[in-house]
């Protein structure tokens, strides 16, 4: 038998039984995962605090205009000519670029993996599109101007296709973001449940009748949130325009020239290390700020788009 | 129902099965493309990492010799006195610090004098493609050279690791910067680590569905697609330069309060911690997420307070998860630069960091320079560099994939 | 396996603090860069030769770290220099950033941190008040002298010659076409590429070709004017990376740039270098000024760290004994002896 | 129905909330001690609701919260003063699916008696005899004294439940709630359980929510019959002993539901 168990824990009086106990480390630990929780927050203020600090100056002084500031189609701040345009301008020609080649391919993969690829095929290509995803921004700045620039000028001749362009750029970053968004959107289409395929198959549906008539609409949300962050990669994504879209603010509309785009901007200017009282300085917290609320509200929207479409689903 | 009105079907299956077929084949052509893309990327890399270089001398060895002789053919006594008159005195004088020149094998010797008087230096150099498929045209140009000899050279190879910097391509490498990378990503993931668990243990297991849990929850997704360039100006305000004394090591008297400047290995480390930061948190929440409540109740259910189930149940199980976001996260930190270009990494340095206050140098960056240089010869370095790089890469994905099959159980 | 695995998450931690801790204690060896006494003796320890107190002319006796920061048109040659100095000896370690010369002296002059600065170009007073401000008093050394370089693509075949004033006409924003300078040249937009703002060669291209076209109210260059022009022409790029101007200019027919004679040495091959007013950049024009555009490369420090930093001065002490053996297999011509002499006079001075 | 009886646990006028829906409306039951008391009712009654406020299991459920009082011993498990880790170790649960920790069966068993401060003293139990203990009570000692480091979920479903029962048990809980314990077994595992059911009564009080009732009727010594009301809302009906409420059951509605006229 059970040798003398009852005294195993020592039996209190009743109204000790329950007594909250003292856990100190319990209490310790939640109070540090709390901090951990609230951290994020004080990250985002401080971008916002520390980027709006170092901008001040830029925004407060007597050559910053608002109007000339977002209408302006100069920004040479050396003459102070603070128009954003330009480089606003040029990072909007790559993101839609990029996003030429990486909608239609990202989805299109997507699609493939996983409605018609074997399992065997999607295990192997699917790691294959994130360590595509994994490589380094510099090895494709580096592709774009060794690889796509020269072939683009083959194909519509060095008169029309300047060194620097925006379009290798945008090419090459298109590249960049299709296994990113091939990858969201793959679980996407995957997370949308078999039965609702079942139930087209049953009413003697091809495949591709229900992937477009059940399962991409089931999957929008996903899809539409995969291109959205898409996009908001391509608006910050730095060392291809670095490398590949040229160096000068300029304002046009043409893909074959070079132009700079706001990241370009900000990485070449502060790789040279300007003087930090300079209004040039400054007015790369300002070009930061608004590449900032720029993609914020990209990914605001796409968090809402999900809410909204999973909503209607 | 009379036969009249039963409805009419027409089965127009040749139709509906042909454009099954073409989009079969066009989804199946995009997917082909994207996976040539990839191979493009890597053959356009490979080509430049290997090929021939002609080497020519700053000072050809058959100057250095009479008519008719090699230096492979001197004496001893001969080599000494060519490497005597040669080099400098500061040189020589290191040079003898232990043994005199002529106590040195005839080898070293005309090692030596390779080495620090006939200086070989790259001339030309040739892509892979090239030298395969004209080898003849490139044989026949060398030849015409002066003083010049034809190798097939490998970029990537053991000295590109173990060599520092150098303005000679032939003995450049990334020893610095990759250890600065290294350095770099050891302080990120120790300080982002704990805190993105932190965090996803926190909204997974504490908040509840309330106001602030919501914000924060929208915040991390929002942090996850801030720009990596913004990371960067906020570690050039805020850890370069608000905090330089921190940051420099001016507290622990690792430089003086004066000049202190933060442009160090821990800036560049916390700048990066901060942006892989929402991935890690993002990565781990869905990784505890995926942890069945049934093993929660179980445990509350036989009185275990909630840190016990955390840390007995969920975070054992969501371990593989957690450490595969934090596996592509490092793989994220390791081939960001343009936060470290804005924070400001060196672009000479050959000294290894020796500690975290050490200016540095990360292998993006050095591929970035390298990239940059006028010389054709630092492209065929920098991709060289880029398969380091990469390989460095692949192991660490390769190892994330392991890690999730191996501990997957859920 | 769980339990092994977050084992092994635990050991790593440990392993990572531990790693922490060696660093904070081998770090000692590296500060003395602040006290040169003590690492020399920490020297010492380390090996059997007993070397000598430091001696600048020997840099074997020498460690700790000289930080330097600036030109990027120097950087190339103090890069050599400071291989060529550890070759023989140096203990310590040389840092170079190349940020352009504006941002060196910003590093030197206000937060100080630089032990030298790589110039293109002279200081300017409003830097030079900036050292004095936190008690810099800097000292130029001259080490060479470069040619800019005014080059076009190998396929273009209309521009070989060029006077100062047509080229200051080309870089002007009242000009579009090439055919606005010449009649006879083509009907086609000049793409100009350029060093950046920040960089010496810059404010030197703006001071010697553009600035006399602008004349200030004493009759005096008005330089900001002639900024203020360049900048605002059309289709111009600028780039702290020469590599790019390189890539751009070698891209277009109509295409012209000017950087150090250096880079186009490299690039030859793509290349062609317009000559000035008759006159091609060679080691004799350069020198003796018929080029109009070569200009002298600088280094620059200050006494106290020279005084201070046994290390800084043999590094400069050894950069003015050997640069002319190196400075044309970087590309640049050497500064003739009697600037060399009088560099290496002013370093005796500030050692006194 | 009328007769008090002072309970091992008191319920009394409990309703419970999640968020604004009422998912339990004045419920007032005792559960005797060293007895098996059922609770019945047709899916959605808030039986299972009921059975996990009893040790504050509901306390996981943010949006939820309760009125009235729960005593143990007397003492109000939801007074602010209590902490809802002791209740659990006193009032154990057994859940509707096994889930025994993806650890080894030694260790799904230790750990609990070990996170509650086991400790080893001479002349009592060690740890491995602790185990050894829990598991022969559990009845499952035999089929798995052989494999005690594999791993818990290599075992058959009924054997896994057995194993949560183990489990339950290693921390000397007095009260065991079972929650459906065996509805997601076959038949012949469900009996084996409720065998140990009624072995695990000498020593334990056991709640057991079940929806079978010939489960009920075989194993229990008292019966609570819940239904819904017109608002969803989950109310007692009839509480009594259980021969009692399968022959001559008091209100109609109980009656209906035993005959399988309703639910």
């Amino acid at each position: 038998m059970i040798p003398s168990q009852t005294k195993l824990i020592d039996e209190k009086v009743t109204s000790q039984l329950l007594k909250k106990r003292n856990r100190l480390g319990e209490r310790f630990i939640e109070s540090t995962l709390v901090f951990c929780g609230f951290i994020s927050i004080f990250i985002t203020l401080g971008i916002v605090f520390e980027l709006g600090k170092e901008a001040l100056p830029f925004f407060s002084s007597t050559d910053f205009k608002l109007i000339k500031f977002l209408t302006g189609t100069t920004w040479q701040p050396q003459i102070k000519l603070f128009g954003v345009l330009p480089l606003v301008m040029a990072t909007l020609t790559t993101t839609v670029i990029a996003l030429l080649i990486a909608i239609p391919f990202g989805i299109g993969i997507a699609i493939y993996l996983s409605e018609y690829a074997s399992v065997k095929l999607r295990s192997t290509i699917k790691p294959t599109l994130e360590i595509l995803a994994g490589i380094p921004t510099v090895v494709y700045g580096y592709f774009a101007l060794s690889f796509v620039t020269p072939f683009l000028r083959v194909l519509f001749g060095k008169d029309v296709v300047e060194i620097y362009n925006t379009a290798s750029a945008g090419i090459v970053m298109g590249i960049l973001i299709l296994p990113l968004i091939a990858s969201m959107s793959e679980d996407a289409l995957a997370a949308v449940p078999r039965s609702l395929r079942e139930a087209a198959y049953g009413l003697g549906a091809t495949k591709i009748e229900t992937t477009y008539r059940v399962v991409i609409p089931a999957a929008i949300s996903g899809l539409a949130a995969a291109i959205i962050v898409g996009i908001s990669r391509a608006i910050g994504e730095t060392m291809i325009v670095a490398l590949a879209a040229g160096a000068g603010p300029k304002f046009t509309f043409n893909p074959f020239q070079g132009a700079e785009t706001m990241t370009g901007h900000i990485v070449r200017v502060s790789g040279g290390d300007l003087s930090y009282d300079s209004i040039d300085y400054n007015s790369l917290f300002g070009i930061s700020l608004l590449l900032f609320f720029m993609t914020l509200s990209l990914n605001m929207l796409s968090q809402w788009v999900v809410r909204k479409l999973s909503e209607v689903k | 129902m009379g036969e009249n009105h039963a409805p009419v079907f027409i089965a127009n299956l040749v139709s509906r099965n042909r454009s099954e077929r073409i989009w079969k084949n066009l989804l199946q052509i995009s997917t082909l493309i994207g996976i040539i893309f990839l191979i493009v990327l890597l053959l356009n890399i490979i080509n430049q990492s290997f090929g021939y270089v002609a080497i020519g001398y700053r000072v050809p060895p058959a100057k250095l010799v009479g008519p008719g002789q090699t230096l492979e053919n001197l004496d001893i006594p001969q080599l000494a006195g060519i490497l005597r008159q040669r080099v400098s005195p500061g040189l020589l004088k290191q040079l003898e610090n232990d043994t005199p020149l002529e106590q040195f094998s005839q080898v070293n010797l005309v090692n030596l004098v390779m080495a620090k008087i006939a200086k070989p230096e790259v001339v030309k150099t040739w892509s892979f493609w090239q030298s395969l498929s004209m080898r003849e045209e490139i044989k026949q140009e060398v030849g015409q050279l002066p003083e010049t000899r034809l190798v097939f050279f490998s970029w990537v190879r053991p000295d590109l690791v173990s060599n520092s910097q150098s303005s000679n391509p032939l003995i450049a490498g990334v020893r610095t910067a990759l250890l600065g990378s290294l350095w770099i990503i050891l302080i990120a993931i120790m300080v982002a680590f704990p805190l993105g668990v932190g965090t996803a243990i926190y909204l997974e297991e504490y908040a509840g569905d309330n106001h602030i849990s919501k914000v924060i929850r929208t915040n991390i997704n929002n942090l996850a697609g801030v720009p990596s360039i913004i990371y960067g100006m906020l570690g050039l305000a805020v850890f370069v330069r608000n905090l330089a004394q921190l940051t420099s090591g001016a507290w622990l008297g690792f430089s003086s309060p004066e000049t202190a400047n933060g442009r160090t290995i821990v800036s560049a480390g916390l700048t990066l911690a901060l942006l892989v930061l929402p991935l890690i948190i993002i990565n781990a929440r869905e990784a505890i997420k995926s942890v069945p409540d049934t093993l929660r109740q179980a445990s509350y259910g036989i009185g275990a307070t909630r840190w016990q189930t955390i840390w007995h149940h969920v975070l054992p199980n969501s371990i593989p998860g957690i450490l595969t976001g934090t596996i592509l996260a490092i793989s994220r930190a390791l081939g960001e630069s343009a936060p470290l270009v804005v924070i400001g990494a060196s672009t000479y340095i050959t000294v290894d960091p020796a500690n975290v206050f050490s200016r540095f140098t990360a292998l993006p960056i050095q591929i970035y320079q390298w990239t940059s240089r006028p010389q054709a010869e630092f492209r065929n370095l920098a991709a060289g560099a880029i398969l380091v790089l990469l390989t460095l890469l692949l192991s660490i994905n390769a190892a994330a994939i392991v890690l999730r099959n191996r501990y997957k159980r859920y | 396996m769980a339990k092994k695995l977050s084992l092994g998450i635990k050991l790593m931690v440990v392993a990572g603090l531990m790693l922490s801790a060696c660093s904070l204690a081998a770090a000692p060896a590296e500060a003395p860069a602040v006290v040169p006494a003590t690492e020399v003796s920490l020297v010492s320890m380390e090996t059997s030769v007993a070397p000598a107190s430091p001696d600048i002319n020997d840099p074997a006796t020498l460690s700790g770290m000289v930080i330097t920061a600036g030109s990027s048109t120097v950087f190339p040659l103090s890069e050599v220099m400071a291989e060529r100095f550890k070759e023989e000896g140096f203990r310590g370690e040389v840092t170079i950033d190349s940020i352009g010369t504006g941002a060196g002296f910003e590093r030197f002059c206000v937060t100080g941190e630089t032990d030298i600065s790589n110039a293109s170009r002279k200081i300017k007073d409003s830097e030079l008040e900036k050292c004095k401000a936190i008690n810099r008093n800097p000292i130029q050394f001259r080490v060479g002298t470069d040619a800019l370089a005014v080059v076009v693509s190998s396929e273009n075949d209309f521009l070989t010659d060029v006077t100062v004033a047509e080229l200051g006409k080309i870089f002007s924003s009242s000009t579009v076409k090439w055919s606005d300078v010449r009649p006879e040249w083509p009907n086609e937009d000049i793409l100009r590429f350029s060093p950046g703002t920040d960089s010496g060669t810059f404010d030197y291209f703006v001071e010697a070709v553009l600035g006399p076209n602008f004349k200030n109210a004493d009759g005096k260059a008005d330089l900001e004017a002639a900024k203020a022009d360049i900048l605002g022409s059309s289709n111009i790029q600028f780039s702290e990376d020469d590599n790019v101007l390189v890539q751009g200019v070698e891209g277009s027919k109509y295409a012209i740039g000017y950087f150090g004679f250096a880079y186009y040495m490299e690039n030859q091959a793509a290349l062609k270098a317009v000559s000035l007013e008759g006159v091609s950049p060679d080691m004799v024009t350069a020198e003796d000024g018929t080029y109009k555009l070569a200009r002298p490369l600088f280094i620059y420090s200050d006494a106290s760290i020279i005084k201070s930093k046994p290390e800084v001065a043999g590094f400069i002490s050894f950069y003015l004994t050997y640069v002319n053996d190196e400075i044309q297999s970087v590309g640049y011509f050497p500064a003739s002896q009697a600037a060399l002499d009088e560099a290496k006079a002013a370093l005796a001075e500030a050692l006194k | 129905m009328d007769t008090f009886i002072t309970g091992k646990i008191d319920v009394k006028h409990v309703s419970i909330y999640y968020g604004k829906f009422r998912a339990v409306k004045d419920v007032t039951i005792s559960i005797p001690d060293h007895k098996i008391t059922a609770l019945i009712g047709p899916s959605g009654c808030g039986k299972s609701t009921l059975l996990r406020s009893l040790n504050r299991m509901n306390d996981l459920i943010p949006s939820s919260h309760i009125e009235g009082s729960i005593t143990f011993h007397g003492m109000d498990i939801y007074e602010r003063s209590v902490d809802p880790v002791e209740v659990r170790r006193h009032i154990g649960m057994v859940f509707q699916k096994p889930n025994p920790f993806p650890r080894s069966i030694y260790e799904n068993v230790a750990w609990g008696a070990r996170i509650n401060g086991f400790q080893q003293r001479l002349g009592h139990p060690s740890l491995d005899e602790w185990v050894e203990i829990c598991l022969i009570k559990a009845a499952l000692w035999d089929e798995v004294k052989d494999k005690l480091r594999s791993s818990g979920l290599s075992l058959s479903g009924g054997q896994q439940q057995r194993l949560c029962i183990a489990r339950a048990i290693a921390t000397r809980p007095e009260v065991i709630l079972m929650d459906e314990p065996a509805s997601a077994l076959d038949p012949i595992a469900t009996l084996r359980i409720e065998e140990l059911m009624r072995e695990l009564a000498a020593e334990f009080t056991i709640v057991v929510v079940t929806h079978n009732m010939q489960q009920a009727a075989r194993v229990s010594d008292y019966t609570a019959f819940l239904t819904m009301d017109h608002d969803r809302s989950g109310i007692l009906v009839e509480h009594g002993n259980t021969p009692q409420i399968f022959t001559n059951p008091v209100d109609s509605r109980t009656e209906g539901y035993i005959t399988g006229r309703f639910g």
